[in-house]
């Protein structure tokens, strides 16, 4: 933990680095991405946390900024943030944190938190602050399509990318607007239900993946069209590796160059479970699997051990998809 | 619903085609006269409606107005939420659901939800919070001896709020196979709305029975459905109509405006948007929101609303008793207290004719009003 | 009320002229329209009256009958007992009581007479046995919060029959002031005759509600007041009347003709005289007489009387809990538990037609069915 | 309590003792009647009690047959009635324990008990059972005129005298008829309540007993016609000492030669409650006062002293009275 605590304290990161949420694209090709899901404010050294999980392999981190009825969230992010909420933290003194480490943050920080957070400032209020802070991407999981124009339209102007999120359940209607609204990442809900550990991964995880790649290949010229400024500023690039001869034929490079990663999320435990959920999309989000580690008493370093692990596995996996590729990717049915 | 500046529909995207669902189902059911007679029919042979219209002699003479109380405490299962539940009911069944899930504070609605289960066929879980069993430990017998399972709600506050989280979550979990049979006028459109219109009847019945159009219509504010119901039959009269919320979740008379359990609506909740927990006497108002219908009426100025305290509230209840005969719930008392607060003065003057309804009875209140004494 | 050899007036000499003016008193009111039509006023604007008459469509169909269930359950109060005390208390009045005095086993009395005390305005003492006080707590609690003074009763059995004993003795001590208001059919001339008279309305109320004439009209009987009122709107017709005891206090299937408490009848006793302690489950049947009404129509053959055990009757309650979501009291799944045993047997063969009479709601029984869960 | 043990055992009183309670008039002229009232089966040694308080010089004696349901009694008869019954204690172990101390009893024996225990075996049967036991006379509080009837005639055909009761809401014309049709004594109410000790005598009991006295002087030849064999048995000469002038003028004797005696009763506690009580009738009847006495622990011999305080209370009344009655009895509303 010694060398995190260095790190926090910015004395093996110079002050002077450069803004690390600026690097827009953190993958490269072939890697399957990493975002780990934290709590913030969990435990008063919670950017040790943070820290560690960027250092232990991490390509973006969600930052979880508590609410009192997080109504997507299972038991142990529930529990997480309720015990974040009884110590005190507040959005304000979150961010306050997060500046406080900026110097040694170098993928991009994605705000994960609930739409009254988000109203009760104001959206353009609220999406100023992070930007501030430097967080460059904001999730609001009870914000739908249909409720998103206005909070849409405040991250787009303090440059926050709002991220949407399709669930198995979603019509490819409002899949394919959902696909063309997103910034930063598509997030496929991978099964229905809250967050949390499954003993398996859903199988509408790899369904739904393949359902937001083709949706994002038919709509890429229209992507391009309705996106002056696509990803703006924490997108990360869909790596090449599980791509299609067909998607490829449609041609996923919009005026961002690239179509946005998937991510799947929800219900992701372990290495194993990752490296499935990665498969079927670009990447996956651990969140719960991290924080019942941390609320059972995992130190910064615990974490970071962990996430490394899930990153090993990972970068077997992506070694072992890219040599079987050329023979099977026709028969492969998981790999959209 | 959409009221204004309130109401929507701030759901996780898995629930969004669920929503959408169930407010084509309910459009096209409440259009449809077979529905609509076998609901009424239910509502008549089964529930005991109509609930009559009963003046409160003693305390109209006392109190110098005209009261007259409409009796959801007789509707079966003893308060309104008998009429919410048969509707939804017979429309889970529509919509070929073999299960409900249901979230309740006082137990109420929880009981009315579980009686429409048994008796539509249909599986029933309640989420309530484990400090509303404590204190409604009767209405939890109730629940489980109609058959459905209840499960305790350790989170957050353990009341309503928290009991509604869990069961929005066990939606999602079981989206196909389970209707999500909300209590109140709150949460994501379609449920503001189409609670209303299955509550409409109280406000009908109400009108129809009462000699006058009165000056007054008050009820009680929680989530807000029995006012909703009762508001809905003299919307286009010239009547006041005033909900009275609990001193300790007074989301009109305190909260700003917010987003909670899919809605925008009037929120208690802090300065950075944490939503308060609520502290009423009565489980069934102990809730930091309310109906986003209520927030509209109250910023049009339509509606007023006014918050009174738990001791006003116990004492109202055996007032209403020792004078009326009449038990009412904790929550109901709310109304009654106002009423008695009021009553000859600015807000109420003498002589004022009043329809107050009494949205359930007092039963599984009389614990804590023992506790109290 | 004299019925064939049944009935008549065992009172002590200090009650006689009190029974003699109220039986003067009841009749006068009975044919005074202006009487009538208050009383019908309050049944229909306070109690809630008519209540349904509800089909029993999973039952029905599970059991091969058609069952038809009188919804006593959803008057004011929780039971029939309402019909009963307004029509008293509205009497007590007339005679210008200022007090009335009441006995009660489960309690639904007893509720329902500190109900119409405090509606009428009168005084209220309720004689409750302690061991029943301490099995009907709830119902304690209602009778505490309208204004009554309940007198727990520590003699003999300290159920009801104790309680009647005690009962009586107040109102020889304030017999002047005070109304003794009998819950039942029972006790002596007038009131097995004046209780009937005033429970009328439920069979005749079933009769006009019912879409034929039933096969069958079943009711459970402790003292048998709803009985009484239910076969009075089916006497003149071929339906079979059939009353349901507690196995544990089956004055008709287990008593000889004895006198107490006023009136001669069939009474649970020991060869020498002594009355036996009644012991069923259900607090309102723990009761070793019966009205002489019955006695009579069980000698004449027009009515049968069976008992049921309390295990029937627990399941009886969970049964119709499940299966049509009305959570009846277990007094009333007596009659319920009956139905179930012989639907499709030679004593109610497949296809009866049943009009049942569900006397009250079980909401006071959950702490006593949890503990057989 | 030597002697009453020894009474008991038929030491001091010869088996050959001519039936005692055939004794018709057991009070001379002038005395203040005193009935105790025991319930029978209390305990083991009950008739013990009774012959204490017949030694302590009561008049006659009522029996209580303890019965489950005491509707008229109070607390005191009803414990003293629940616990003889707890004991096993039937009508019949009862009448045997009589029988068997019958030779040492000299006074009647009033059986005092409720209708279901008379109907049961049925009355004419019942009364055969208490005439054979020696018990001559019988009160039976629930069961009033309109019910008595056959009662009425299985007792006079067993030679077995029905006492009826009157209470002060009695009206005229009905006491007249009670006062027409009672036999051995009339038993009147002194106050409307249960039997039970009280503070003080109800003012009602003097009211009530000159009206059953003006009945009876008014009914007195009807009386005896209508009775061929009035107080056969068991009846107490109403002594003469508290005759009005219009009394006597109205002329009381019917056939049996003399007017029923009046005994008032309920509620009458100690010496001088007793006193006014038998001033206002021709004695008094004392209940809950003795068996209160009884539940708390007194013997035979406390009890008979007890008693023998009221007699000799009465006693020093009645010559007071008779004293006084000269110069006073004109403006004695009380003495009828």
């Amino acid at each position: 933990m010694s060398d995190l605590i260095e790190a926090r304290d910015g004395k093996a990161v110079p002050p002077s680095t450069p803004e690390p949420a600026r690097v827009a694209t953190v993958a490269p090709q072939g890697r399957t991405l990493l975002v780990p899901y934290l709590t913030a404010g969990l435990t008063e050294d919670w950017t040790d946390y943070l820290l560690a999980v960027q250092a232990a392999g991490a390509d973006a981190i969600e930052v979880g900024l508590p609410f009192s009825d997080p109504m997507l969230d299972g038991a142990t992010i529930q529990q997480a943030s309720d015990r974040a909420l009884a110590r005190g933290v507040t959005v304000a003194s979150i961010l306050q944190d997060l500046s406080r480490v900026r110097p040694q943050v170098r993928v991009p920080l994605i705000a994960f938190t609930y739409a009254n957070l988000v109203f009760r400032p104001g959206a353009p209020e609220f999406c100023r602050r992070l930007a501030e802070a430097g967080v460059r991407g904001l999730i609001v999981p009870d914000l739908p399509l249909d409720e998103a124009a206005a909070v849409e339209r405040a991250a787009a102007e303090a440059g926050v990318d709002l991220t949407l999120l399709v669930a198995p359940v979603t019509t490819d209607e409002r899949l394919a607007e959902i696909v063309s609204r997103s910034r930063g990442y598509v997030y496929a809900i991978s099964r229905m239900g809250t967050t949390g550990e499954r003993a398996a991964l859903a199988s509408s995880a790899a369904d739904l993946a393949a359902r937001i790649k083709a949706a994002q290949q038919r709509s890429a010229p229209s992507h391009a069209a309705s996106s002056a400024a696509p990803s703006a500023t924490t997108s990360l690039a869909a790596p090449s590796r599980v791509e299609s001869p067909a998607a490829t034929a449609a041609g996923r490079n919009g005026a961002s160059g690239a179509r946005l990663p998937v991510l799947v999320g929800f219900g992701v435990s372990g290495p194993e479970q990752a490296v499935e959920a990665g498969r079927a999309g670009d990447g996956v989000v651990v969140g719960s699997a991290l924080m019942r580690r941390v609320l059972d008493g995992a130190t910064p370093a615990d974490l970071g051990a962990e996430v490394a692990a899930m990153r090993a596995a990972l970068d077997r996996a992506d070694q072992e998809a890219s040599a079987d590729h050329a023979s099977y990717a026709e028969i492969s049915g998981h790999r959209g | 619903g959409r009221f204004g500046d309130f109401g929507g529909r701030f759901v996780p995207e898995s629930l969004v085609p669920a929503c959408d669902a169930l407010a084509a189902a309910f459009q096209d059911a409440w259009a449809d006269p077979a529905f609509r007679a076998e609901l009424d029919d239910l509502l008549a042979v089964y529930a005991g409606r109509p609930t009559p219209l009963t003046p409160a002699r003693t305390l109209s003479a006392a109190l110098g107005v005209e009261l007259l109380l409409k009796r959801e405490d007789l509707a079966h299962t003893g308060s309104h939420k008998i009429n919410n539940v048969l509707g939804q009911g017979l429309l889970a069944r529509r919509m070929c659901k073999r299960r409900i899930i249901a979230e309740t504070g006082a137990g109420q609605h929880g009981v009315a939800a579980a009686t429409a289960a048994a008796l539509l066929g249909l599986e029933a879980t309640i989420f309530m919070g484990e400090r509303d069993i404590e204190r409604q430990r009767l209405n939890v017998l109730r629940m489980t001896t109609l058959g459905a399972t209840v499960v305790p709600v350790t989170t957050g506050s353990r009341t309503l709020k928290d009991a509604t989280n869990e069961a929005m979550r066990a939606w999602v979990a079981d989206v196909d196979g389970a209707h999500f049979l909300l209590g109140s006028v709150g949460g994501p459109h379609p449920y503001p709305w189409m609670v209303r219109e299955l509550q409409r009847v109280i406000g009908e019945e109400a009108r129809a029975q009462s000699p006058y159009v009165p000056d007054v219509v008050v009820a009680c504010v929680g989530g807000g459905s029995n006012a909703a119901g009762t508001f809905a039959g003299f919307a286009d009269t010239a009547a006041r109509l005033v909900g009275v919320e609990a001193a300790g979740g007074a989301a009109m008379s305190s909260g700003r405006p917010g987003v909670v359990h899919g809605a925008r609506s009037m929120v208690l909740q802090d300065a950075e948007g944490q939503v308060a927990e609520a502290e009423s006497i009565a489980a069934g108002l102990d809730y930091p929101g309310i109906g986003p219908e209520h927030a509209f009426l109250g910023a049009a100025g339509r509606a007023e609303y006014h918050a009174v305290k738990d001791d006003e509230v116990i004492a109202a209840v055996r007032r209403l008793a020792r004078d009326e005969g009449i038990i009412c719930a904790l929550e109901s008392a709310h109304a009654v207290a106002w009423v008695l607060r009021e009553a000859g003065g600015p807000l109420l003057p003498a002589g004022s004719r009043i329809v107050l309804t009494l949205s359930g009875r007092g039963d599984k209140d009389m614990a804590t009003l023992e506790a109290t004494a």
